[in-house]
């Protein structure tokens, strides 16, 4: 493990301070909370506030998703750890301009504690209303009635994207996390790991696996998944994973998706090209048509290798939130 | 036998130097079953906790505020799963301690059972679902039981942390259902939970501070 | 090496593949040379056509880069190595307006004699004009005095930012060339690399490096550097960076500049922007002042570990086109 | 001795076999000077150029439109900096080839005089600079000097590969100043150039092929 970094100990802070530091135009710290991140731009009055956060280490998840179109602020959490709910109840506090604040987050039991203690903080002591909608879109995670009991990996990209257009879009509340609920709804995830990343502080691998092995299913904190296996070809890898998606959600011939192919941080944007082919491959012949498509390192584990397929079908309310341009420092789009 | 304000301050010390100890370990623990970091995360909140006990809790006699303040600072510092978790905890016992400057045998009995049950309520967990709850139920109704027959706090705590071991090792043979290990299946048979081994060795090191400290006195 | 490919002989026509069918609305292959790959939006008449290109495996580095307000058209070689003359050709007589083509291209032997080659047959056979502007950014691949001796690495980035927007702004093909010449003249990088990236058909590490060791100055494609060491902090290697970037071009207090810090494939954004915070303090320390900051993947070496940092003075015109918007599949700037 | 059309293909499958044996060798050597690829490039020049041998060339017995097809698909295949290289070669050589069904001994010395120029040309490499120019100048020097004595082509190859070989090997203690070792300084002594060791070896695969031609012949 070699990275660049100083004392492993401060690597989130000075993370934070070169980030704010490097785009002071879109992004800054609150004087309360120094884990807590907001807009640079001022979240619009009455507009609902967009909050997301969770464990460091998956940049450009979440920090780099503030910005015009998508969150008001985020709450940055120590490396692969939920952030505690003072950051977040500060970033509540500042985002909220009367129609209250919707938490975006990913189904784990730690955010789900701290973002559920910070909700009630803000309702009992702060007076702000606050939504709630978890991304749980990892299908390896949990068979398919239990999909409430699934995590959340590259699929939260599509609900901050979704519910941050709704946001700009005037809707109010309750109508944000409709949205953002629904898009997780429509919303399928498989990964696959090749090689771990290593925590700073330990400096040991996240997860082992043998020179030529792979493992399906693995989450976004190297947690195992269903499968080891040997490594296969992209195209055959591409085939496990959007088999497992649709056997899991049907999407018919003529309905519309948008697709992401994510790599979870050391895997070069060639092979998702080469993993994005076959996915197309996959989807043509099935006649499911690719609205928009997303290959890159959109949520990552610090430098893991591997990637996951996203599939989020569409119907015109959220094509149209597709759509809506989006401008922070990790991801702008037109 | 009885815990003053310092006493407890100097028990927290001890958890302090245990986790570093044990921080290579519990990491360990975690990559079998979940991202690798339950040492580190008790490390940097446990290192959080020292920092304020030799600054802000200096001059503090109040086994509550204590209590409260090292919960809150552990919270703060880590998040996490086992922020809200043990926060809750300490943070429950707080509400035993309130305002006591020196804590007696009824007291600690109900400090301790308040904990557990306070991290219980939190995660929503039963036992069987492999995870510190698995310690800290059977911990928790043993000091009960046993502390109501004898009313002799050391000998009941012994009989706890034992319940509590034997529930820690039980996690061994079972399937997650909740935290981030509940995703493995079959596969996390035979790996031992981490937050169950952190809580043993929390009440383990608090059974060894006692029993110094009622030898000392007696 | 576990990457996901197919055939390693078939990664840069699969990765073609994937892109172009990714990004339909961006880019498109010629039907003459499936290396060749022109914007979808069709160049305007009258506009000098921008041409940029070379080896693969430094996505990205280069056709991520065509769309607007950057490339017109890019010709891609197999990895690490320049493409041939004949989908140069292509590109420039697709992408040629009645203005002329400018190419826009890193000063390697083999670079330098393909894009050469293609020039001739240009302005022989299809009279179409050429203008030509290499990047030579890399303070540690020749001495000051030998400045047309230097490789470019990420500063290329720059060059495309700039010519690119002089282009849209109407600028003739000398005054392209003229703002891409100044922008290399502007322009000083400086690398390190912490472990090698991975031929896909030989599976072999493109250069050996011990568990502890960096090599400073490294190029990008693995080539040697000027100095191996024992790893530092991230403060310590990026002192290092700006010291021999500032020893190299003279920068005053109060002179603007825009900041690069550019990941070589497999270093978290994390490291990157602890990297980028101590650039910063340098910096600021010496009064000079960041005009804008890009920190990221912008040219890779597939999953390469380890930074350059690129420092570029600003005059009034380069500032102009640095805040020129760019819609790029890969790079987007509002 | 004469080649004929066919022989000349002949010869460039015999290329296309050595380029695979050699491949890991000519990678290794270009991991210590450059970027590791030489070997690869090679491969999928000459694996392109096999195919139009056994394809586009099957009935073609002009030996000049022969080397002008293999040098373009050379180029095509590869770009990077042998393509145009080795390429130009070709194309000189094809010159010297046209219209030519057999090539006698004064049009082979002519061809890889042409062909060892041409590359020179195109790289505007000097002898010293670390390149195959340092195979490839030697050979050309001393081909044509010993040809123009004995007007014996067999043996004049024999020194001028020899002459080749030497200044191959003489690249392991200069200092690059050409294509990407260049920027290697002091630390480029002791590794022999991959492009100076790949050239060596086709001209040295020519020799093998001339004589075993020539005493079929006689
Ligand atoms: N809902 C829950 N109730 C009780 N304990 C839990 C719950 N969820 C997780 N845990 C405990 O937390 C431990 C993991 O802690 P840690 O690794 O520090 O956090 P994270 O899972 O966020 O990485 C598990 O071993 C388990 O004992
Ligand atoms: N200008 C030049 N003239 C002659 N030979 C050159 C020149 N530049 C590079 N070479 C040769 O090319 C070889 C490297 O070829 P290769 O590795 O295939 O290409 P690349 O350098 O593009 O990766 C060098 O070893 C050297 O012999
Ligand atoms: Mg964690
Ligand atoms: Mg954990
Ligand atoms: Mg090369
Ligand atoms: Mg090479």
């Amino acid at each position: 493990m070699k990275k660049l970094i100083n004392d492993p100990k401060n690597v989130v802070e000075e993370m934070i301070e070169g980030y704010v530091r490097a785009h002071p135009n879109y992004i800054k710290q609150l004087p309360a909370n120094d884990r807590a991140l907001v807009t640079a731009r001022e979240t619009k009055e009455g507009k609902v506030g967009i909050l997301i956060g969770g464990g460091s280490g998956h940049e450009p998840g979440f920090l780099g998703y503030v910005g015009e179109g998508m969150a008001d602020g985020v709450a940055v959490g120590n490396i692969f750890a939920s952030p505690s709910p003072d950051p977040i109840l500060e970033v509540t506090k500042a985002i909220d301009k009367g129609a209250g604040v919707a938490y975006l987050y990913g189904n784990y039991a730690g955010d789900v504690m701290n973002f559920g203690m910070a909700a009630e903080m803000a309702d009992l002591e702060e007076d702000i209303k606050v939504g709630m909608a978890l991304a749980s879109d990892d299908v390896a995670s949990a068979p398919k009635e239990e999909k409430e009991k699934r995590r959340g990996i590259a699929g939260e990209f599509f609900i901050y994207k979704t519910a941050g257009a709704a946001a700009d879009f005037g809707y109010n509340l309750e109508e944000v996390i409709r949205v953002a609920k629904k898009t997780n709804e429509n919303t399928r995830s498989m990964g696959v790991g090749v090689s771990p990343c290593y925590l700073p502080q330990t400096g040991e691998p996240s997860f082992e696996i043998g020179e030529d092995e792979m493992e399906i299913g693995l989450g976004h904190h190297g947690e195992p998944g269903i499968e080891k296996g040997k490594i296969e070809s992209a195209d055959a890898i591409a085939d496990r994973l959007v088999s497992d998606i649709l056997k899991d959600i049907e999407i018919t011939s003529g309905e519309e998706v948008a697709v992401l192919v994510n790599g979870l941080g050391s895997t070069p944007k060639m092979d998702l090209y080469i993993i994005y082919r076959r996915v197309e491959q996959i989807l043509n012949e099935k006649g499911i048509k690719i609205y928009k498509s997303y290959v890159g390192d959109y949520i990552t584990s610090l430098e893991m290798g591997g990637c996951s397929v996203t599939l989020m079908t569409l119907d015109e309310e959220l094509t149209e939130m597709i759509d809506h341009p989006v401008d922070c420092p990790m991801f702008v789009q037109k | 036998m009885e815990l003053t304000s310092s006493d407890l301050k100097e028990f927290f010390k001890v958890v302090v130097k245990m986790i570093e100890e044990q921080k290579g370990y519990l990491c360990e623990l975690d990559r079998k079953l979940g991202d690798g970091d339950h040492g580190v995360t008790m490390s940097i909140g446990w290192q959080a906790i020292n920092e304020v006990l030799e600054a802000d809790l200096i001059g503090e006699d109040d086994c509550g505020k204590i209590s409260v303040i090292v919960g809150k600072t552990f919270l703060n510092a880590v998040g996490s799963s086992v922020g809200p978790l043990y926060a809750t905890g300490l943070m429950r016992g707080a509400k035993v301690a309130k305002k006591k400057t020196v804590m007696n045998e009824d007291d600690l009995a109900a400090y301790w059972i308040a904990f557990a049950r306070g991290i219980k309520e939190r995660g929503q967990a039963e036992i069987g679902d492999k995870t510190m709850v698995d310690t800290l139920e059977p911990f928790a109704n043993e000091l009960e039981s046993k502390f109501e027959k004898s009313h002799n706090f050391i000998e009941a705590f012994g009989y706890a942390v034992k319940a509590g071991e034997e529930g820690m090792q039980s996690t061994k043979d079972i399937i997650s259902k909740k935290g981030r290990s509940s995703r493995l299946g079959g596969r996390s048979i035979g790996a031992q939970d981490p937050g169950a081994t952190s809580a043993y060795l929390i009440l383990s090191a608090f059974q060894q501070f006692a029993e110094s400290r009622s030898t000392q006195v007696s």
